[in-house]
């Protein structure tokens, strides 16, 4: 199969019902789809935020989440990867990334949807500055985040 | 070389990219941090705690005691919050 | 946080942007939402088929998966889950299952759309009936299937 | 009490659902189908083989070793393939 990786970074949301018919046009081989879709929450820590502001590094951002969806691609049997993550100003209720894969069956879909939301959290050049009452503040990366990504390492 | 921030590391030094000459004696990621904190207060502020902050050079993850020959751009930022 | 719970059987193609809606509206503590669509492939058991027909046991599958639902709810902290299954007649490309979960965090919303997903496969009243052509023939039920649904009994 | 087929069970026995009277001696799930296999060629069909075929009582999976006094309605299907 040849590799159907799509990676896009955006300021504007996207439609996961259209990313999803992207991955999967015109296919009949695709038994299972996987999405995640990570939303803006209303509070960081137990207190309300206005908005986040997500930063990115271009060129570095697009290449690594394009190289980890080849690994992806690599280590599970799926059809394709499609990634989109936004940047700019988001507020609470908004979605913040997309992640869909679709397999034949559904164990490699869900695995290589986790890989992926694991990577981007924890390894991607993103940052995010939460806005609120009290001023803005940079969100600070999370030990647990780490660690999940690091499950996904082969010894 | 260019030089890019991102993040507080940008906030910090005041600029979202410069291009730099550093001295032959720079040869690791490290000691081109040693080399900026020295060049002012905003640098010294934004690697105030070294170990904290990440390096790429030229879109690849590196470690501090990477090799910055030949690298057209190396990246200082902190730990990542993506997704 | 009250139980929300939507599970439906219908014969109609579902929308997956507007059931992940349904789940997330009026809310701003999501952070997290998995989908997983089930979707009919063209070969099963590398010959090709024309369509599947899926039956259900009327009354029982429903409060089956709302009950695996409930058992979701009080394993994990989720907002909510919904289910969409299909019955009838479905060609290759059509989806028959969808199973959308809604959580703050992202483990808690993968790990519950695996356990609804495992326990459909193999424990749900649904049948499926391969039309192809050589004639039609009920699938028989894999072992693996009942294994991936026993991985989430506790000892 | 009332007795449903579904699947390549309903398609065997020809009917989707019956309503039926077993005889006082019939006290389980198990000695329902072996009552009903007694009752015709079509049903000795779908309960070739027996350990293969699931059931419920009012809509609870059960074993075949289930009292079946009070049931309102029995069904009898093929291992499941749903999702």
């Amino acid at each position: 199969m040849t590799d159907n990786i799509t990676v896009r970074i955006q300021e504007t949301d996207f439609d996961i019902a259209r990313e999803i018919a992207g991955l999967t046009a015109e296919r009949s081989d695709i038994g299972a789809v996987v999405s995640f879709t990570g939303v803006c929450r209303g509070s960081e820590e137990g207190s309300a935020i206005a908005a986040l502001t997500l930063e990115h590094y271009p060129g570095m951002a697009e290449a690594e989440i394009a190289r980890h969806a080849e690994t992806a691609m690599s280590r599970w049997p799926l059809f394709g990867i499609r990634v989109v993550h936004r940047v700019g100003r988001i507020t609470p209720g908004e979605n913040i990334v997309l992640v869909v894969t679709a397999s034949k069956h559904r164990q490699a879909a869900f695995e290589a949807a986790e890989f992926m939301m694991d990577y981007l959290k924890a390894n991607a050049p993103f940052w995010k500055r939460v806005e609120a009452a009290g001023g803005t503040k940079w969100i600070e990366a999370r030990d647990h985040d780490d660690a999940a990504a690091a499950r996904w390492t082969k010894s | 070389m260019k030089l890019k921030y991102f993040a507080w590391v940008r906030e910090r030094i005041g600029k979202p990219e410069e291009t730099i000459e550093p001295p032959p004696g720079v040869t690791t990621v490290e000691e081109l941090i040693v080399w900026l904190v020295a060049r002012g207060e905003t640098y010294a502020h934004a690697f105030e705690k070294p170990r904290v902050i990440r390096a790429a050079i030229d879109h690849a993850h590196v470690k501090q005691d990477a090799a910055i020959a030949g690298a057209r751009e190396i990246a200082f930022f902190p730990p990542m919050t993506g997704g």
